[in-house]
């Protein structure tokens, strides 16, 4: 059982780098996206394994649940970034460069 | 053993995918990858005995944001803008990134073997009054509501904000007879499995959102099939739709404060029913909000309301 | 008392479904409910002062399971500097705002974001505070996109998202890494059970860095000055005062409350380097920016540079009095900033609104026009740079002389550094504006009853906190913060 | 007797329902244009997991789980005889574009 959650978490810690990573560079918003959702499917991973108790044990519910709002509350930030590029796509489809004084 | 071989393939699989979801060429392949991803993720959940979650990555994880992103990908046919970032500043944020990933991974090996918690024991303790038998909705409409309807506020603002500036969604309709006959097929199915999943949420996996997540995909494949949908919903109605489930829930959970309990306490004798109701309620506004994230706003004119507009940010002038 | 907890995290979000189904009795409802909001943070102080702690337990489950709401005084204080600015803007919103659509659009997604925040300052649960930070992110950007100017507005909005969402994440990886090692998420039950360990330490570095993205920090602090300066002006001083705010209260409790058996020496040291660094180059960018809003954005990020220089301080005080008195300067500095920013923030988007624009050098003799905004301007200028009566004057009092206590002398050049800088780039301003030129032709519509909010909330910024520093000091002494003091 | 059958059967409809997964596969890895490897991914859908879930159905104790898996293949037959049709329309679309 320990064999089994250590094999998912640490897949887990791993896709978080992974994703997290990818979010950092500077990239398309879409494939931000996908950088940060991956990430965060990476801490649900975790929180499963965390949350497992062994073949045919039930496991802990409380991860679930917190995993259950997390999945929630993830496609609603995605919706609303892909809502807020598509506005700006159209009413600015050429200059795409980057907002003024926006690095400092 | 066979059973690690399993969990070790899983695994490797899934960090193949992340990678290729992740630096794929183009950003179709990725979007592509990424519901792989999601689905075989799935996998891995159902295989952790979660259920739960499979159902719901399946449903929104994968399925949804999958949808979502791939007619985003209009979006981004023009030239991206080249790499802004300098070179010391992408090598620094590598660098911190990966020890931080170095740290969560040595952290990770540290924490088992784990003891059972606190929270847990109470759990086991308190379950027989929750009002449900399915521990998982226990928590998330009992133990922890508070949680969930704060969630479903989160949602409600990215609804709204889909509603105040997105146009539409083009959608390609598909009119062949065979997309017709599909859904003939498929929308009363979906109704009846989200029927099923709201109902079943009580003593087994399900519960308001894998519900309403199908109930969304049921409105997406009407919109697909040129069907109207929302657009024939009267603006009020659509407000008052998206209030409903936040709406029962306040509501709900002040019964038992006006009489001196704590809110959202139930009263014992009625807490399935309650949950029942709240669940009902939540899962009509989370169709109505997650169809709204993926099909785009404004498909009301007059969002979000009918005065007569003096027009400096209405989404007509624009088109 | 528990009645007030259930009323400040509900009311806001009663009020934003209101505004949602009847978007014509909104200018009516929202400065109702503000005012109502305002009373319930006032009568908590009141009830703090009698007992300390009031716990409240969400569905009547507590312990390890539940939720619980929770006031202390930090919280209190906040909150009511919370309602305050909130009363204060929703009354300037109703008058900023004079397209009718965009106003019934802004409304609902208005109290949500301080439906966010109240639920923020009361929770008690460390994945409660993941999905209230969720919430007030997605608010926060979804208000940052009613902005005028809208591909920039969009862009800055977009930018907060992203970064608000990568810190989320990480603060969500550190909330399972806490529940792996303790089996609960209550925060009044993990603070007596947090020990050093390996996990320990790397949620700690987690969940910090996920908040520190959120509060702006340098070199965190990219998305906040153009996220800032293209919101809607009510927003804007929102934003400033409150939002990056309560992600630092959220801070103060992780390494005061939590994790005091975590937190080194070296690790505050190097938060306080971060926020010296922010101090003086957030002044510096202030004063060579060429909009207003813009000057008061880096100004925040200059500001909440100070607040971080508090930390190794705090660590190192030797007693519980000093430690309590330091404490209290930071709470009264905090107080000090979000009042006083949010009135300039209302106070610029007046002059924006009457000009056209906010160019600094463009605003020669706007004091003509707008006397009473200026003033304002003038009065929430000195309580930022810490003039006499202000309540800054007194927490950077006490900070410089806690900094010579602990013998960490550096600080207090930082200090001083900061606060000649904010007096150039505020002397700067009040000198175009009180010009003797020849005013620009006005292009806004004259907002007379709009200026009100600002200079109120000035005037209290200036004379009302640093006359009432006592209360506040004598109000958090008994309990502090947890463990520390 | 007739148990050890059902499992040898399953067995046996489990493994070919395997092959016909991992050769679909090898053939859309390999085969070049979007119709040849429409041809292999309906082949997988169809055949591969219907044999999968014949030979799964089999070892079910329970009857009604094994018309739950039956199910399950009949509806992907439904789906994937539509979008079968729309894919190869929408690579025909993209060819004469």
């Amino acid at each position: 059982m320990e064999t089994t959650q250590l094999i998912y978490a640490v897949t887990g810690a791993l896709i978080i780098g992974l994703g997290l990573s990818a979010a950092l560079r500077d990239e398309p918003l879409l494939a931000r996206i996908i950088a940060i959702n991956i990430a965060g499917v990476g801490v649900f991973l975790l929180f499963v394994a965390i949350a497992y108790r062994g073949f045919g044990q039930t496991a802990d519910p409380i991860p679930h649940a917190l995993v259950l709002t997390g999945i929630v509350v993830a496609v609603a930030a995605s919706g609303l970034a892909i809502a807020i590029n598509r506005r700006l796509h159209h009413d600015s489809p050429s200059g795409d460069g980057p907002a003024e004084d926006s690095s400092a | 053993m066979s059973w690690m071989l399993i969990d070790l393939t899983l695994c490797i699989s899934l960090l193949i995918l992340a990678v290729a979801a992740l630096y794929a060429r183009g950003l179709q392949q990725r979007v592509v990858f990424f519901i792989a991803f999601g689905l075989l993720c799935a996998i891995a959940w159902a295989r952790l005995n979660a259920p739960d979650l499979a159902l719901a990555e399946a449903a929104i994880g994968a399925g949804l944001t999958g949808a979502l992103l791939l007619s985003a990908l209009n979006d981004e046919t023009d030239p991206q803008p080249p790499l802004t970032q300098p070179r010391l500043g992408r090598l620094l944020t590598t660098a911190i990134t990966a020890l931080l990933t170095l740290a969560l991974c040595a952290a990770v090996v540290t924490l088992f073997p784990l003891h059972e918690g606190i929270a847990i024991q109470q759990l086991q303790q308190q379950m027989p009054h929750a009002g449900v038998v399915h521990p998982v909705t226990a928590v998330l409409l009992n133990f922890r509501a508070w949680d969930t309807l704060l969630e479903l506020a989160v949602l409600l603002c990215a609804a709204l904000t889909v509603l105040n500036l997105a146009p539409a969604r083009p959608v390609t309709a598909h009119d062949s007879p065979l997309t017709g006959m599909l859904t003939r097929i498929l929308l009363p199915l979906l109704t009846v499995t989200a029927g099923y999943l709201l109902w079943t949420g009580a003593h087994a996996p399900g519960g308001a959102f894998q519900a309403g997540a199908v109930l969304a995909a049921a409105t997406v494949v009407l919109r697909l099939n040129n069907n109207p949908g929302f657009t024939h919903l009267r603006v009020g109605a659509l407000r008052a739709l998206l209030a409903l489930g936040l709406l029962l829930f306040l509501g709900v959970g002040l019964l038992q404060t006006v009489l001196g309990g704590a809110f959202l306490q139930y009263p014992p004798s009625t807490a399935g029913f309650l949950i029942l109701l709240i669940e009902a309620g939540a899962m009509l506004s989370i169709a109505c909000m997650l169809s709204l994230v993926y099909l785009g706003g404004h498909l009301h004119p007059h969002w979000p309301c009918h005065a007569p507009s003096n027009g400096v940010d209405t989404w007509k002038r624009h088109s | 008392m528990s009645d007030l907890l259930i009323a400040l995290a509900t009311l806001p979000l009663w009020a934003s479904l209101g505004c949602l189904l009847w978007p014509r009795l909104a200018d009516l409802l929202s400065p109702l409910v503000a005012l109502a909001l305002v009373g319930c943070s006032l009568l908590l102080l009141d009830a703090i002062a009698a007992t300390p702690v009031i716990l409240h337990h969400l569905g009547g489950w507590g312990g390890d399971l539940g939720i619980s709401l929770r006031a202390d005084a930090l919280s209190a204080l906040l909150l009511a500097l919370g309602t305050v600015v909130t009363l204060a803007a929703t009354l300037f919103a109703r008058r900023y705002f004079t397209d009718d659509q965009v106003r019934y659009r802004f409304w609902p997604l208005w109290w949500l974001l301080n439906g966010a925040i109240n639920a923020l300052l009361l929770s008690a649960d460390l994945f409660n505070l993941y999905v209230t930070l969720e919430l007030l992110g997605l608010s926060a950007a979804a208000l940052c996109t009613l902005g005028k100017d809208k591909p920039q507005a969009l862009r800055a909005a977009l930018r907060y998202l992203l970064l608000g969402l990568i810190g989320s994440l990480l603060y969500l990886t550190g909330v399972a890494l806490v529940y792996a090692e303790y089996g609960t998420l209550a925060i009044p039950s993990l603070a007596q059970q947090i020990q050093a360990s390996p996990a320990s330490l790397t949620a700690l570095l987690l969940l910090s860095s996920g908040l520190l993205i959120k509060c702006a920090l340098l070199p965190l602090h990219i998305w906040l000055p153009a996220a800032h300066s293209s919101a809607p002006a009510p927003v804007s001083a929102v934003l400033s005062a409150l939002v990056v705010k309560v992600t630092f209260y959220l801070l103060l409790r992780l390494w005061f409350e939590l994790f005091t058996a975590v937190i080194t020496p070296a690790f505050a040291t190097l938060i306080g380097t971060m926020g010296a660094t922010a101090v003086i180059w957030g002044s510096w960018r202030a004063l060579m920016s060429t909009r207003l809003k813009l000057m008061a954005a880096y100004s925040t990020v200059s500001q909440m540079g100070y607040l971080f220089l508090f930390v190794p301080i705090l660590l190192a005080l030797p007693d519980h009095d000093s430690r309590a008195l330091a404490f209290g300067a930071l709470v009264l500095f905090a107080l000090n900033h979000g009042i006083a920013k949010a009135a300039l923030f209302l106070a610029i988007g007046i002059i924006q609104q009457r000009l056209g624009h906010d160019q600094v050098d463009r605003i020669n003799g706007v004091a003509r026009q707008l006397p009473v905004t200026l003033f304002a301007v003038a009065l929430a200028g000195s309580a930022l740079v810490g003039l006499p009566p202000s309540g800054a004057f007194l927490a950077k009092w006490t900070l410089i002389s806690a900094s010579l206590v602990t013998a960490q002398w550096w600080w207090l050049l930082v200090a001083v550094i900061g606060t000649l800088l904010a007096a150039a780039y505020l002397v700067r301003v009040l000198g175009a504006a009180f010009a003797p030129a020849e005013p620009p032709p006005p292009t806004g519509k004259q907002l007379l009853s709009g200026e009100l909010p600002a200079l109120l909330l000035a005037a209290m910024a200036t004379l009302g906190l640093g006359l009432g520093a006592a209360p506040i000091w004598s109000l958090l002494a008994p309990t502090g913060l947890g463990n520390i003091l | 007797m007739t148990a050890s059958f059902f499992i040898w059967l399953a067995a046996l409809l489990i493994g070919l329902g395997t092959a016909v997964f991992a050769l679909g596969t090898l053939a859309i890895w390999r085969l070049p244009d979007c119709y040849c490897r429409l041809h292999a991914l309906t082949k997988i859908d169809n055949l591969g997991l219907g044999l999968l879930a014949l030979g799964l159905a089999l070892l079910q104790p329970d009857w009604i789980d094994g018309v739950k898996i039956v199910t399950i293949w009949l509806l992907l037959l439904c789906s994937s005889a539509t979008t079968g049709p729309l894919i190869a329309q929408r690579a025909i679309e993209e060819q004469t574009r």
